[in-house]
């Protein structure tokens, strides 16, 4: 007992020397990139696909670039807890010195975490933050993922034209940071194209079961159910609906949250005929993408995600900014460089940064289809 | 048939009972008697395992079980029917008897509860009904019908007309001397120290912890010492 | 000199959480002196935080008046909740104020002023880590000096036996339910400066996790002495940093690791790491309960 | 009046299975006067190597299913030995054992996580074939009947078990006072341990029915179900094994009575734990409760 | 002006504990509570000292009822008691359980302590000192810094009559003051008791060792299946035939 609380003393007082004296010197010709993405907790599964998705970059820049500049990743687990994200941003930042940082995961999290470092100056791209006002922290914040008010416009405009919708049925979490600003965005958006919302049902982040909602959903027989989830939750409203005897015909109309491998997993034959508006178009021919999905799925055995496509392409556009600035820690140099980015071909398409440093390339409306995401044409 | 040496139970600091010997023969009934406090539950829980002696050493039938477990000592024949009774009070009294039967062999338990139910009509009558809302006389004959129904060697009756009216008290001790005349070994503690002579052939005296005096139970009933121990010193006899 | 700076600069917000959590897990602590196991004093601090937020962020109000103004609040809700509730005990009292502490983070999620899931923004950050330590200290000192008055008394005899306490002439009643609306006025005034410390508070920053991680704080700190859930607190809150800087790797192995922590400190620390500073004496043993013959 | 009734269908089914994640959780209550916060865990790893007997191993699911419910079993017997027995005799083991469950909640989940992975898993399409019903345009599913009619009977078996059985007995014995049990040569830590035992298995199967349902499984499907578990015992009446099964009915009723009056679903969590308050303020011991308020 | 115990009965779910039971105890005497397991004695002690509310019935002290006031105000009127069970704070030691048992006669304010005021300081000496007195009084000087629950059986119920003290009351509900004390331990609690009577305390005591009882009571009052069967001196309760059989069992019916 003595021994085991020694041992307890001990290895607190280690552990914080050891991170003390632990601030490796930094190297010119390796870049620094910080990742934060949740790892473990409640977005566990999307933080596993982002690590993935970066890693695969990491690897392929490195095996590419031979004696140029490489790229040293450090990621870290902020455990879907905005806390650990903060302790973890100092960490990177003030401890490791990296030169930019890649997430975090969750949009509340980057909330609290951005503001460190855009106060200290250091360039964050988020590779899944669709929240609003995350940009708008500061002028080294910068985005890749298209936000859903970007996405869902395109995505009802594409629906209500060739569905000729007139009334739906919205359905979303309300716990939840991005599903809820996702619906807040479906509701302005129907009613600016003049589509009539029937009522709204929410659910809570790890329900299971939908079908209370989705029974009061049929009984008011909408022309579509517009839903704001994340792909657990999204992938069991679909097969709950169908399984409830809710027609084909009535779509089921998602944004980025469906965008994921696992709605068809998941849903099987329910997701037939998922309406999904997204950033990236799984089967897109682009050659960039073409490959991307080949390697992953060689590497991970199962294919990828929008979260590990946006991590991936996130690698490769800072990669590029540093190699166009010619620094590997300048960080002002750096976040100058991503403001200049225009154009430059990645998986997802051309890809720019707004004024706002939000990103800019075409949104995608797909549809599920024998068992597949491809373009909605109906 | 039971032998205890030099035993010593204590609760933390305090020693609830301080070296006592005392023996049992088979088919005796051998009584602990003395006031509120003198050790003699203690003791009794000690041979029925509840309690761990600390020192000392127990004897069944020439074999120690000092460091057996309760639930070993059921099985052995040592068994104990509690203070207070104990009964199952959420459980049917059919059920109390069946549990009373835990460790021995199913088929035969339905012919016992048969012939626990004869000697006991009222089981019978109440047979479905939770033993809770039994009077306190029907819980002790519950308890006892319980105690009986693992087909003890050694019976351990602990306090059993505490509580009870006269009346019942008469019952209960009619039971016991029943059980006497069949047989049946008995280590008796028993506040009510008369009756509990008068069915014993041998008693031990416990005060403090410690037995102050054993002998045939005859020759105890009229030692002033007993009455002493109870009304204390200055008591002559009642007039 | 440098050193500390450089140390501040990466390990600053872990101490900033430290003094939040040893706050709250303090606030916890004057319930638990009494005996009375409560998962409320999250949703107290979600109180604190939220009210403490809409004053600054909607009346402008300076930042000490925002603080008090979050305090007071979870008191008066703390002494509302109390009153009824107090008569409950052990788990149910557990359950009361769990299923209070959902029915706060509900409201949280749908009223229009706390701004739903995505919680309340545009809070300045502008809680600094001396507040917190001084907040923490006036309050440590306040519970080490509550312990010794009148108050204090009562609160450890209800603990060790409320019968007991009664015939010395405790009011129980009363003394249970300033305990439980000071708890919640600490938690409430902690709830309030982590509302300043982070731009913005979410309904799942005072969710029934938190409720456990304060209770787990104290066991594992140690409930009978005042540094107690403070230690708690402070090692629970670095563990992942300290777990990082000794090399476990993120994800499963260092959410196993903590467990494993866990359970041996409650097994064989059964007063918490205090023991390890202080000689607290053994937790009582259950003996036969005063067994007679 | 279909969606009143399609409604009620709805609740009945989610009821039987909070039911059955319930019944475990207030055995040990019963029992021992102690919540085994863990449970939810069990819960989860009792799904998760459901499916990975029948993915990875190619089980039939008939075999996978009682296997995956011995495993949680055991996993209920390592709680027990590791964080309940050790702290037995300690006065404050109430307190000491909740944070004790909670530390093996962390560890189990931390394997959960581990073994199997952060994405949410399903069983391969086809494990059991899915008839769907219209009956008077109430939509039912084959699954749906049978997981209720499994839980029924896991529940009636555990209900005859406890009410015949020897061992069953026993377990009530135990609960009703150990010392008594101890007197009738009842083997008190190994009923407990098999107590513990049995919980698991409950919660271990109701987390693989729960995942055949539902048709995703991931670790921390345990955290959604843990506060209603938590709330269905109280409901029920702490110990109660038909107040659980009838507290998991009430609660899923009440749960989908809210969506169908109110038309939305944002209070459908509120109204449920507004409840579960009031039942604790003005009966404390819950629909079926033994009526005593056991101290701490 | 007596305690006046009036017409008290209890009865816990049908079961009558105590009926009509009626006594007086004379103001500065030691009054006995006897009879045999079961007749009700603590349940008496229990209404009296407002832990339980009488079925009917009512208790007057001092011009007082008392029998509707909860247990906390029963103290304040100066009633203070010991358990049969010892209900002393374990983990606290000898000396904070008598200053636990100051609780209506200590202020300890809070302000001046927070302040650091000198006058705190001063109290908490006083009160110190006044807890050793205690102590010292049940023969437990030397013990005040040990934990209670590592005395032994006899100095744990001296210590909780050291801690009614603390009260300082006008009426002592002794619990089995003497239980499972030695002769020369049960000896000193006498003088002890004796000496609290000198100083114009009430003594109500409940106890099984009839040596003690009937040395140092003046007036004794016999229980039986909740009934009082008489009250009366010493030597008249000894010799009461309906006494003898309570205790010892009914002669008839004997073999």
């Amino acid at each position: 007992m003595k021994r085991f609380s020694r041992f307890l003393l001990w290895a607190t007082g280690c552990a914080i020397f050891v991170a003390v004296a632990v601030s490796p010197a930094i190297s010119a010709d390796k870049i620094k990139m910080g990742f934060v993405f949740s790892m473990t907790g409640g977005a566990a599964s999307y933080g596993v696909s982002q690590k993935e998705g970066a890693q695969l970059a990491v690897d392929q820049i490195n095996a590419a670039a031979g004696s140029g500049m490489q790229v040293t990743p450090i990621f870290e687990d902020d455990a879907s807890v905005p806390q650990q994200g903060t302790n973890v941003y100092n960490k990177l930042i003030n401890g490791d010195k990296v030169a930019v940082v890649i997430g975090p995961t969750l949009s509340n999290t980057a909330k609290i975490t951005n503001p460190i470092a855009q106060q200290i100056g250091v360039t964050v791209l988020g590779v899944s933050n669709t929240a609003g006002g995350i940009t708008e922290i500061g002028d080294y914040i910068f985005r890749n993922s298209l936000t859903e008010a970007v996405v869902i416009p395109n995505t009802i405009r594409v629906a209500k034209e060739k569905l000729g919708l007139k009334k739906v049925v919205l359905f979303y979490g309300n716990d939840d940071a991005f599903t809820k600003s996702g619906a807040d965005v479906f509701r302005k958006v129907l009613q600016a194209e003049g589509i009539q919302i029937l009522g709204e049902q929410t659910f809570a982040k790890g329900d299971r079961d939908f079908s209370p909602q989705l029974t009061q959903i049929k009984s008011q027989s909408p022309d579509a159910i517009i839903c704001s989830a994340l792909v657990e939750e999204a992938s069991g409203i679909v097969s709950q609906a169908r399984q409830l005897g809710i027609a084909k015909n009535v779509r089921i109309v998602g944004g980025n949250g469906f965008n994921s491998p696992a709605l068809i997993k998941n849903a099987g034959e329910a997701a037939e005929g998922v309406i999904v508006g997204a950033a990236w178009n799984f089967s897109s021919t682009n050659p960039l993408n073409v490959k991307f999905v080949d390697d992953y799925t060689k590497k991970y055995n199962h294919p990828p995600d929008q979260f590990a496509a946006q991590a991936f392409a996130g690698v490769f556009i800072v990669y590029q900014a540093a190699k166009s600035a010619g620094t590997a820690d300048n960080r002002k140099a750096i976040r100058d460089a991503m403001l200049k980015i225009k154009g430059i071909d990645t998986l997802l398409g051309k890809f720019s940064f707004t004024e706002g440093r939000d990103a800019d390339h075409s949104p995608v409306v797909q549809e599920v289809k024998n068992g597949k995401f491809s373009v909605f044409v109906k | 048939m039971l032998e205890v040496h030099d035993l010593t139970v204590s609760y933390g600091p305090i020693e609830a009972v301080r070296e006592v010997s005392f023996r049992v023969e088979a088919g005796a009934v051998v009584s602990l008697v003395g006031p509120n406090g003198a050790g003699k539950t203690t003791a009794l829980n000690a041979v029925s395992g509840v309690i761990p002696a600390r020192r000392g050493r127990i004897l069944f039938e020439g074999r120690d079980i000092t460091r057996m477990s309760p639930h070993q000592r059921v099985s052995e024949g040592i068994v104990q029917i509690p203070e207070g009774r104990l009964v199952l009070a959420g459980m049917t009294v059919r059920e109390n008897l069946e549990m009373g039967a835990y460790r021995r062999p199913r088929p035969e338990i339905a012919a016992s509860i048969d012939r626990m139910e004869a000697r006991f009509p009222i089981l019978r009558e109440r047979s479905g009904a939770l033993a809770g809302t039994l009077s306190g006389g029907e819980q002790q004959m519950l308890a006892i019908a319980r105690g009986l129904m693992a087909k003890p060697r050694l019976l351990l009756l602990d306090e059993p007309s505490l509580g009870l009216a006269p009346l019942i008290v008469r019952l209960i001790f009619e039971i016991i001397r029943e059980l006497q005349a069949g047989g049946q070994t008995i280590l008796l503690v028993e506040q009510n120290a008369r009756q509990a002579l008068a069915v014993s052939s041998h008693a031990y005296v416990m005060e403090n912890g410690k037995v102050v005096l054993e002998g045939p139970a005859e020759s105890l009933t009229s030692d002033p010492a007993v009455i002493s121990s109870y009304l204390g010193q200055a008591i002559s006899s009642p007039t | 000199m440098e050193q500390l700076a450089q140390f501040y600069a990466v390990y600053g917000s872990v101490i900033n959480f430290i003094g939040i959590n040893a706050l709250l897990a303090l606030s916890l602590n004057f319930t638990l002196a009494a005996g009375m196991l409560s998962l409320g004093n999250a949703a107290f601090a979600g109180i604190g935080g939220y009210t403490a937020g809409i004053l600054t962020v909607h009346l402008k109000a300076p930042l000490i008046v925002s603080l008090c103004g979050g305090s007071l609040m979870a008191g008066v809700v703390g002494l509302l909740l109390g009153m009824p509730v107090l008569r409950l005990k052990g788990v149910f009292l557990a359950m009361a104020t769990l299923a209070f502490g959902e029915v706060v983070r509900i409201a949280a999620v749908n009223l229009d002023i706390t701004g739903g899931a995505e919680g309340l923004t545009g809070i300045p950050n502008i809680t600094r880590t001396w507040m917190i330590f001084l907040a923490l200290a006036l309050a440590a000192y306040f519970m080490a000096t509550l312990r010794r008055s009148r108050i204090g008394w009562g609160l450890i005899s209800i603990r060790e036996d409320e019968t007991a306490a009664a015939c010395l002439g405790v009011d129980i009643t009363y003394y249970k339910v300033v305990a439980f609306t000071i708890g919640a006025m600490v938690a409430g005034f902690a709830g309030a400066m982590y509302a300043h410390l982070n731009y913005l508070i979410t309904p799942r920053d005072f969710g029934f996790f938190i409720a456990v991680d304060l209770l787990v704080y104290n066991i594992v700190g140690g409930t009978r002495i005042w540094y107690g859930p403070i230690l708690g607190a402070a090692l629970l809150t670095a563990l992942p940093e300290i777990l990082r800087g000794v090399g476990v790797a993120a994800g499963p192995v260092r959410l196993a690791v903590n467990g494993v922590i866990l359970l041996l400190v409650i097994l064989f620390l059964p007063n918490g790491l205090a023991s390890l500073f202080t000689r607290l004496r053994p937790v009582a043993v259950k003996t036969g309960r005063a067994e007679r013959t | 009046m279909n969606l009143l009734a399609q409604q009620l269908v709805n609740g009945l089914f989610i009821g039987s299975v909070y039911g059955l994640f319930a019944v475990g959780y207030t055995l040990v209550f019963g029992v021992l006067d102690i919540l085994n916060l863990a449970h939810a865990a069990v819960f989860t790893l009792g799904g998760l190597s459901a499916v990975w007997l029948v993915q990875a191993a190619g089980m039939s699911i008939w075999l996978a299913f009682p296997l995956a419910t011995l495993l949680a079993g055991g996993l209920g017997l390592l709680i027990n030995a590791a964080a309940f027995a050790p702290l037995r005799r300690r006065a404050d083991s109430q307190f000491s054992g909740l944070i004790s469950s909670i530390a093996m909640a962390i560890i189990f989940d931390a394997a959960a996580l581990g073994l199997f992975g952060a994405r949410s898993v399903r069983f391969p399409p086809g494990t059991v074939k899915v008839h769907v019903w219209q009956i008077a345009g109430v939509t039912i599913t084959s699954l749906q009947v049978g997981i209720v009619l499994v839980a029924t009977l896991l529940m009636l078996i555990l209900t005859l078990f406890l009410q015949r059985s020897r061992t069953g007995k026993a377990i009530r014995t135990v609960a009703e006072n150990e010392r008594a049990a101890m007197l009738l040569g009842v083997n008190v830590s190994g009923i407990i341990a098999f107590t513990f035992f049995i919980s698991s298995a409950l919660g271990g199967a109701a987390g693989v029915l729960y995942g055949l349902y539902f048709d995703s499984l991931a670790p921390d499907m345990g955290r959604a179900i843990e506060l209603k578990g938590l709330a269905v015992i109280i409901l029920g009446g702490m110990g109660s094994i038909p107040g659980a099964i009838l507290g998991g009915l009430a609660f899923g009723l009440s749960e989908v009575l809210t969506v169908a009056v109110s038309g939305t679903s944002n209070l459908r969590d509120a109204v449920a734990f507004t409840v579960l308050f009031a039942i604790l303020l003005l009966r404390p011991s819950g629909l079926l409760g033994r009526g005593k308020l056991r101290e701490a | 002006m007596n305690l006046s115990v009036d017409n008290i009965s209890r009865s816990f779910g049908g079961v009558q504990a105590l009926m009509d039971v009626s006594f007086e105890v004379e103001l500065g005497t030691i009054h006995g509570l006897i009879g045999p397991n079961g007749a009700g004695k603590t349940t008496l002690i229990n209404i009296l000292s407002g832990v339980l509310p009488p079925t009917h019935g009512q208790v007057l002290y001092q011009g007082l009822s008392l029998h509707h006031l909860p247990a906390h105000q029963v103290a304040a009127l100066g009633v203070a008691r010991t358990f049969q069970n010892i209900r002393l704070f374990p983990t606290m030691t000898c000396l904070e359980n008598v200053q636990a048992g100051q609780h209506l006669t200590a202020e300890r304010p809070l302000m001046p302590r927070l302040l650091r005021l000198p006058s705190a300081g001063r109290e908490d000496r006083e009160l110190e000192e006044r807890a050793r007195d205690n102590l010292v009084r049940v023969g437990l000087g030397d013990r005040a810094s040990h934990p209670a629950r590592s005395l032994s059986y006899g100095e744990r119920r001296r210590l909780e009559i050291a801690r009614a003290l603390a009260l300082n009351p006008s009426l002592l509900l002794l619990d089995e003051p003497v239980a499972g004390m030695r002769r020369g331990e049960a000896a000193e609690v006498a003088d002890l008791i004796r000496s609290l009577v000198q100083g114009g305390m009430t003594i109500l005591l409940i106890e099984h060792n009839m040596a003690f009882v009937m040395e140092i009571c003046s007036c004794i009052t016999v229980l039986n299946f909740g009934r009082v069967i008489t009250t009366g001196s010493p030597d008249a309760v000894r010799r009461h035939r309906d006494v003898i059989e309570a205790y010892l069992g009914s002669e008839r019916g004997d073999a």
